[in-house]
């Protein structure tokens, strides 16, 4: 029973640690982005204000069940990925129902909410949605290549499909593998920047060009939903990078209070500067069209993969 | 009586009867195709008892029926899936011509796949497939459609498969003396050591069924063409004969190790386990590329099939416990939801008057039953957890990564699992979500007895998805019977041989949870300022758009995509089968025209014949 | 009165002298009437003797008082009864299917009868003789037959077929007469059981003379390529039950006396590989060339031959098993190929044209004949559960014994073909676009009762195939069991006079 | 519980969405003037709107405020009432120029309207032909503070008395063809 509560317990929190980390880190880039456009930009605190009032708006619009559920699927893509994420090396608050899943159950569920998402855009019936929706789920064929690829790599090196035991692995040889497979981590990196969907692969909602793409007919409390789905989701993605690829945060063998801030405070440290890369990218990046960025992917990206696994194996 | 001869009396009564009937009524006619397969279900599953056999001569062959474990796997497919169509297609049938021929043939596929599960011996299991083949090619054919282009492939490639199982059969017969399948294993025909032929003959046959590379261009136009409650037959349990063919070849290739690992016995087979696994790996890649070209939903899921059925020969040819099982369990759950989608395409066929996706959108409001198995089967079938497509997929890629040496395997698999979801989200975008056009605008939810066995089979992917152990008994036991040793499982937790695995039940357990927290959040949240409105009232910058502008986007959906992949769809099978058949074609045209016609030329033929032969008699009859 | 051989050529020849009388002072319906009571009298001689052969073994009848060898005498084994049978009834149910068949008009009726009457004479006697000259005799009574039925019709096309089977024939004839000629010189007898037990006294290079004259000779009849270019045209202008009689009886005859040959008379190893290669290119050249074919008729025809070759090979393979599997071809190539060449004749006589384009949807409107068109079409190229399917079993099978795997996957190739051409037919038939022009004459009833009961022949034979194989079995065994023959030819006396 | 705030009292839970609103302002830009080319330099580095919190906005189901940038055209009036009434409560409208308010130069144009808020509420006037970012931003400002004290309910208005707004929208649109909403 206790075991049951303290379950529950850690996975809100690890729900809210999730939602805050990832709103917070939306707000970090768009004052980045202005810092580095010489402007001022909104405060860091901005996405929170905007959430508010999305969800605050008194009218919204469905265009079906689909549309309705879009949100929900994302909302469950998201909680579900991070309640099966090792969140922290060990620790006994954050590992919620991690053991029970595998990398190959997240990578499958992480398309759970792309696929929802473009499900309901589908509802919409708004051609631009649809427009998106192919131009979103090609690209993700496109990066889920090297992604696929340096997971598999790490997979083989490790002989495990669980990310803990990964974490683990790396604690105990004191190398990130970022380091000890640096073709996988390129790969996976490159996939990143398809993930988040910054410049240049930000075709799927190509602002100015599709409306906003997929997102086209949400808004108010659906538009909200999805924000908060997105803000978790992107920190999932971060910290499963982080656990994978730089060991992740947090000793366990160490499991106390302040062991657990400190551990807390390095996955900050390590997901911030992570992000920080794709942002980068993104920042001094034009616009590829969708067969550009596929190619991309494929190219590349994948030729890394490929030596990754190959270096695995060695 | 005997339970075996009954059953297939029953069913053999069913297609007469229906076969009479068919003049008077469909409906009647249906009824009783649906009442003979599924009493014959009912005697199947309640009578039978695994490994029970009877044996009988007929001429100077030994003929042995009976059911194993393994054939039960198959058993479940066919008759399970066999009643469910049968009790759509009384519905779906009903006002169409012909339909005491559409019963008759589709009964009797259904006898003769029955028939090739109870065959302990060759010469059966042959009359049976073959029974079966040219039954189904009277299905393909049904609709009149590209009649001769679809009627002779599909013909030609069977022939081809059929022909190259009977030289096995006989060579196993020359060479050990027996029909029995049993025997033939025991003494050890599959075994590459002795003779090499026959597995790899055995395996072209089976093959053609389960739609391999090179050998799968019969299969998109067939699937398509027939009528929809046939294919979901044809693609749902028909081609799983292939399977069931494979699996028992393939598994006999390996010989086992002191722990009961298939270990490979030397080079050759390797060589043929590694072609076989690429050949279904590019098949899934090549058929899925094609599938997310396609403009019919048909077509679609005609492709998306023929790429299933390479994901389950990976398994297959991979042939360690996880990847075997894996095949077979995507077998099974293969048959559930493509039956199920190709249910979908059938309803939507019905109702709306075609499947064509730049013609039909946006029946979700009007469909929304049709819809939701749709949508629970296309979950399934992209693998998306937590349904049962998962299951399979998931043991299918651990098993690559973990036991087979093959990792470019997994990426070529990958890709092609992943560039599924295009086509997964082009099916339900183009039939139901969408504008909703005028074309449409009439078109109702279908019958309820179409209604009834789709939803059945939405909820049986649902119940595989939780406990998926319901079907790894019996294939447990079923691989146990093909020569595994301790085939372990679990109802609800996946494991693979690192130690590693997923837990069905919490993965419920979340998803449930946080559908339930958000789906009542979403739904309470604002509720008095939620309002729905028509997929007109969207936002075209400001545009009006009227009832008969059509704003769907339909044609070209991928265009990027295929920009992208362009080099993948240069080639095409079924361009290089053409040639090769044009070919032969003008030189059987020049054999024809040794018949000249002439009188004279015969005469000179005779002549020149026996002048010949009185030079070369001596070389000739006295050696 | 004993029911002995001889009354299936005594019959024959004794009704065919009466019919013209008959019709001409009785009834001029006897005319047609006349020889199905033949047929019907001949199939009970068959039935009568098939079941004495069970106990006595081989039945030999000598004609005219004279013992065997000088005297003329007919063998009745189980192989040559087995094909006497089967002609008997084949030709007793080409009588029933033409005895209304509506080409054929009233006053040409009673010399069809006649011709048809004495080609199936001619055939039987072929199976039955013990005599080589003998068997030359009744080979020219069904070749001369066969050449006025093929002409029948009396149009530019037929004319031009029975020439052309009358010049090809004659060879045929020529070649026979010189090598039983030859024979008659080296060993002075014309009986095959003593010409089989001194045969080793021929100098060999004669022997293989005489082997090559007859296997041309017999070769002709027996459609080998490349001796088989009269056949399409034969096949495809003669009436519709005549190409059927070809199929079943004549060119039945024609393998009797080849295989009778290689079989009995010489021993020669080089025959059997012979027999394989020829059949094997017979087959290949026919079935392609049938692929080929925009006409029906023609088409059957290619494929009858195709078939011919099919047995040859398997006759050429040599084993009991594979003898049993040739018989069985022979059997279902005798029921199938007729049903064809029946049910096909009336397809292209409701068509405009004999193509097989014409064809299309007529499945609808003569629904049960195309339907055993069909059945004729799926068993010909041996699909269970149908008769054709074990015949090449058997074939394949003993192939497989003797580890002919290159040969096997031959046929099967073949086969393929065999079932694209096929089944290019069934689906227009069923599947084709319908001319609503054709006006549809419904065959008559007793074609329709010949044809149905081809077509239960073919499915019961295919789902138990039990009801035939015993006869062939024994068949088999007479044919190859070389001493008996030739002991019982030579010691069993039973005069009739 | 209320808070009171510039002698506004308002319920906590209002105030706070109210705070939300003001500082989260998604602009669909109408641009159809030629006052639109003055919205890029309002939101890029020089004046930089977006640390009041506003941004653009691709579709109307996603703005709060409908941002008219100049003359309406009759042809684009209807345009400018189906976005409008795509948006969703709470919106806001801000009319830019002078020709939004009396037709500007174009007062006398057969084929442009006048006064915009006799079909459209407006909440928000900016005056000026153009009118400078400046100007833009302090009339953001302005809306800013009407949310924040609760007064921009110009949409309910709008709903109240859209008899009267429809048939001055019929008067200018002749082929009235939009579709009948369902608040």
């Amino acid at each position: 029973m206790e075991d049951l509560a303290i379950k529950i317990l850690g996975a809100v929190l690890t729900t809210i640690m999730a939602f805050t980390v990832g709103m917070f880190y939306g707000g970090f880039v768009r004052k980045l982005t202005a810092r580095v456009q010489n402007r001022r930009g909104p405060v860091v605190y901005q996405n929170f204000i905007d959430l508010l009032k999305l969800q605050s708006k008194t009218t919204n619009i469905a265009h079906g069940f689909m549309h309705h559920m879009a949100p929900i699927w994302m909302i469950i893509a998201s909680l579900t990925t991070l309640m099966f994420l090792p969140i922290l090396n060990g620790n006994l608050w954050f590992p919620n129902i991690s053991f029970h899943g595998d990398l190959i159950f997240l990578l499958y569920m992480m398309v759970f909410g792309s696929l929802g998402m473009a499900l309901g855009a589908g509802q919409t019936g708004n051609p631009n949605s649809a427009i998106g929706v192919t131009r979103g789920l090609s690209q993700m064929v496109g990066f889920e290549i090297p992604f696929v690829m340096s997971l598999i790599a790490l997979m083989i090196q490790y002989k495990t499909t669980s990310i803990q035991d990964i974490m683990i692995a790396q604690n105990e040889s004191g190398i990130w593998n970022m380091f000890s497979n640096p073709f996988a981590f390129l790969a996976a990196l490159f996939a990143m920047f398809g993930m988040f969907r910054y410049s240049p692969f930000d075709i799927v909602g190509a602002p100015a060009e599709l409306a906003s793409g997929p997102v086209s007919e949400f808004g108010g409390k659906y538009l909200g939903t999805m924000m908060t789905a997105n803000s978790i989701f992107s920190f999932f993605k971060l910290t499963l990078y982080v656990n994978l690829f730089m060991a992740g945060a947090g000793n366990i063998n160490d499991v106390g209070i302040v062991a657990t801030l400190i551990a807390i405070v390095i996955l900050l440290i390590k997901t911030f500067a992570l992000y920080m890369v794709p942002v980068f990218y993104g920042w001094v990046s034009p616009r590829y069209r969708t067969e550009q960025a596929i190619r991309y992917f494929w190219a590349w990206p994948s030729a890394l993969g490929l030596i990754g696994i190959v270096w695995a194996l060695i | 009586m005997n339970s075996f001869f009954l059953i297939l009396l029953i069913l053999l009564a069913g297609a007469a009867i229906s076969f009479a009937l068919g003049k008077i009524s469909s409906i009647i006619s249906g009824t009783v195709a649906f009442l003979s397969i599924a009493s014959a279900s009912v005697l199947f599953f309640t009578q039978l008892k695994n490994n029970t056999y009877i044996e009988f001569p007929l001429g100077e062959i030994q003929l042995q029926w009976g059911i194993d474990s393994f054939g039960y796997i198959f058993a479940l497919i066919v008759l399970g899936l066999g009643s469910l169509a049968s009790l759509y297609s009384i519905s779906y049938m009903q006002n169409k011509e012909r339909t005491g021929i559409f019963y008759f043939n589709f009964v009797l596929v259904i006898t003769s796949m029955v028939g090739i599960i109870f065959s302990q011996d060759f010469i059966s299991f042959f009359i049976f497939w073959e029974i079966m083949t040219w039954s189904s090619y009277l299905l393909i054919i049904f609709n009149k459609k590209d009649v001769k282009e679809i009627g002779v492939k599909y013909m030609i490639f069977s022939a081809i498969g059929a022909y190259s199982m009977l030289t096995a059969i006989v060579m196993i017969k020359g060479n050990y003396n027996t029909f029995l399948i049993s025997d033939a294993i025991q003494a050890g025909a599959f075994n590459f050591t002795n003779n090499e032929y026959i597995p790899i003959l055995l395996l072209i046959g089976f093959a053609v069924k389960a739609a391999t590379m090179p050998l799968h261009v019969w299969a998109p136009k067939a699937y398509s063409n027939s009528p929809m409650s046939f294919t979901v037959i044809f693609s749902g349990a028909m081609s799983k004969m292939g399977v069931l063919g494979m699996a028992l070849v393939l598994v006999r290739i390996f010989t086992f190790n002191a722990n009961n690992e298939a270990i490979l016995p030397n080079f050759s087979p390797i060589i043929l386990q590694q072609t076989l696994a690429w050949l279904g790996a590019i098949t899934a890649v090549i058929a899925t590329l094609y599938a997310l070209m396609q403009d019919d939903a048909k077509k679609l899921l005609a492709y998306s099939s023929i790429a299933q059925l390479g994901y389950i020969t990976v398994g297959l040819a991979i042939g360690t416990k996880l990847s075997v099982m894996a095949a077979l369990f995507l077998a099974i759950v293969h048959g559930i939801f493509k039956g199920a989608l190709f249910m979908v395409a059938g309803a939507v066929e019905r109702q709306a008057g075609t499947t064509d996706m730049t013609k039909v959108s946006g029946l979700i409001r009007k469909m929304p039953f049709t819809f939701f198995t749709a949508l629970i089967a296309i979950i399934a079938l992209a693998g998306i957890p937590p349904l049962g497509g998962f299951v399979g997929k998931w043991m299918l890629y651990e098993s690559l990564i973990t036991e087979s040496n093959s990792y470019f395997l997994v990426i070529l698999v990958f890709f092609s699992s992943t560039s599924a979801f295009l086509y997964c989200y082009r099916f339900l975008f183009g039939l139901f979500l969408g504008q909703e056009e005028e074309a449409t605008k009439d078109v109702k939810e279908a019958p309820i007895t179409m209604i009834i066995p789709m939803l059945i089979l939405s909820v049986l992917l649902m119940v595989t998805g939780a406990y998926p152990g319901i079907l790894f008994d019996p294939i447990a036991k079923g691989m146990e019977t093909i020569g595994f040793n301790n085939v372990t499982w679990d109802m609800s937790v996946l494991g693979n041989i690192w130690g590693n695995s997923v837990n069905m039940i919490y993965v419920w357990l979340t998803i449930v949870i946080v559908f339930i927290a958000a789906f009542i959040f979403l739904t309470l949240k604002g509720l008095k300022g939620t309002r729905y409105v028509s997929t007109k009232d969207i936002s075209t910058s400001g545009e009006i758009p009227l009832e008969h502008e059509n704003l769907t986007f339909q044609i070209n959906f991928f265009q990027p995509f295929r920009r992208a992949a362009a080099p993948m769809y240069k080639r095409s099978m079924d361009k290089i089968w053409n040639e090769i058949g044009s070919g032969l074609e003008s030189l059987f045209n020049f054999t024809r025209k040794i018949y000249t016609g002439n009188g004279q030329t015969y005469a000179i033929f005779v002549i020149a014949f026996l002048v010949l032969m009185l030079l070369l008699k001596d070389t000739l009859f006295l050696n | 009165m004993v029911i002995s051989p001889v009354h299936y050529i005594a019959v024959p020849l004794l009704a065919a002298f009466l019919i013209p009388l008959l019709s001409k002072f009785i009834h001029k319906e006897l005319a047609r009437i006349v020889p199905g009571i033949v047929f019907l009298y001949s199939i009970f001689i068959s039935i009568t003797l098939m079941l004495q052969i069970g106990d006595k073994g081989i039945i030999s009848e000598v004609i005219a008082g004279w013992q065997a060898p000088w005297g003329i005498n007919l063998v009745f084994s189980p192989f040559s009864g087995f094909l006497a049978s089967l002609m008997s009834i084949i030709g007793f149910l080409i009588w029933l299917y033409s005895y209304n068949f509506k080409k054929i008009d009233k006053e040409q009726s009673q010399k069809y009868h006649i011709l048809q009457m004495m080609m199936v004479t001619g055939a039987i006697g072929i199976v039955l003789t013990g005599d080589i000259f003998n068997l030359f005799v009744f080979m020219e009574i069904t070749a001369i037959t066969a050449y006025s039925l093929t002409s029948f019709y009396r149009e530019r096309d037929g004319a031009e077929a029975g020439f052309k089977y009358l010049l090809i024939g004659s060879f045929a004839s020529v070649l026979i007469l010189l090598a039983i000629m030859i024979l008659y010189t080296q060993l002075g007898t014309l009986n095959m059981a003593e010409i089989a037990q001194k045969s080793h006294l021929i100098p060999t290079s004669l022997k293989t003379t005489i082997i090559v004259l007859f296997l041309v000779g017999f070769g002709i009849e027996a459609e080998m390529f490349p001796l088989n270019g009269w056949a399409p045209d034969a096949y495809s202008q003669s009436p519709g039950p005549i190409g059927a009689a070809f199929a079943g009886i004549v060119v039945k005859a024609g393998v009797y006396a080849l295989v009778r040959v290689i079989f009995t008379l010489f021993d020669i190893h080089g025959a059997y590989d012979f027999l394989i290669y020829g059949g094997l290119i017979t087959m290949i050249i026919a079935e392609t060339s049938a692929l080929a074919q925009t006409n029906l008729k023609r088409m059957l025809a290619y494929s009858s031959i195709g078939q011919m070759g099919f047995v040859l090979m398997a006759f050429g393979i040599g084993t009991h098993q594979a003898i049993v599997g040739a018989l069985f071809l022979m059997f279902n190539h005798a029921i199938i190929k007729s049903l064809l060449f029946m049910s096909g004749s009336y397809l292209t006589y409701n068509s405009l044209t004999k193509q097989i384009s014409a064809l299309s949807g007529l499945g609808k409107k003569l629904p049960l004949v195309s339907i055993l068109f069909g059945i004729g079409a799926f068993a010909i190229v041996g699909l269970p559960p149908f008769s054709g399917f074990w015949s090449k079993l058997y074939v394949l099978s003993a192939a497989a014994d003797k580890n002919m795997l290159l040969l096997i996957m031959t046929i099967l190739a073949v086969s393929i073909v065999e079932i694209i051409y096929y089944f290019r037919v069934v689906s227009t038939l069923y599947y084709g676009k319908q001319n609503p022009e054709i006006e549809i004459q419904k065959p008559s009833i007793n074609a329709m009762v010949s044809m149905i009961a081809l077509g239960i022949t073919i499915l019961v034979v295919g789902v138990y195939p039990d009801v035939i194989t015993n006869l062939l079995e024994n068949a088999a065994t007479a044919l190859t069991d070389k001493a008996t023959y030739i002991q019982s030819v030579l010691t069993q006396n039973l005069p009739i006079n | 519980m209320t808070i009171t705030e510039n002698n506004i009292k308002q319920p906590i839970g209002e105030y706070i969405q109210n705070w939300a609103r003001k500082h989260s302002l998604f602009v669909l830009a109408y641009g159809t003037g030629c006052g639109a080319i003055e919205i890029p330099p309002t939101m890029t580095s020089r004046y930089d709107a977006e640390r009041f919190g506003i941004r653009g906005a691709a579709t109307p189901r996603q703005a709060d405020v409908l941002l008219i940038t100049g003359y309406l055209a009759t042809k684009s009036l209807k345009r400018v009432i189906r976005v409008y009434e795509q948006m969703q409560d709470p919106k806001y409208v801000i009319a830019f120029g002078s020709c939004t308010i009396n037709g500007g130069m174009y007062y006398d144009s057969y084929n442009t309207i006048n006064a915009l808020d006799r079909y459209i509420p407006v909440d928000v006037y900016i005056n000026g032909c153009m009118p400078r970012p400046e100007a833009v931003i302090s009339g953001f400002v302005e809306l800013q503070k009407q949310i924040a004290s609760g007064n921009a309910y110009n949409a309910t208005k709008y709903k109240e008395n859209l008899e009267w707004y429809r048939e001055n929208q019929k008067k200018i649109i002749k082929n009235w063809r939009m579709p009948d909403y369902n608040w």
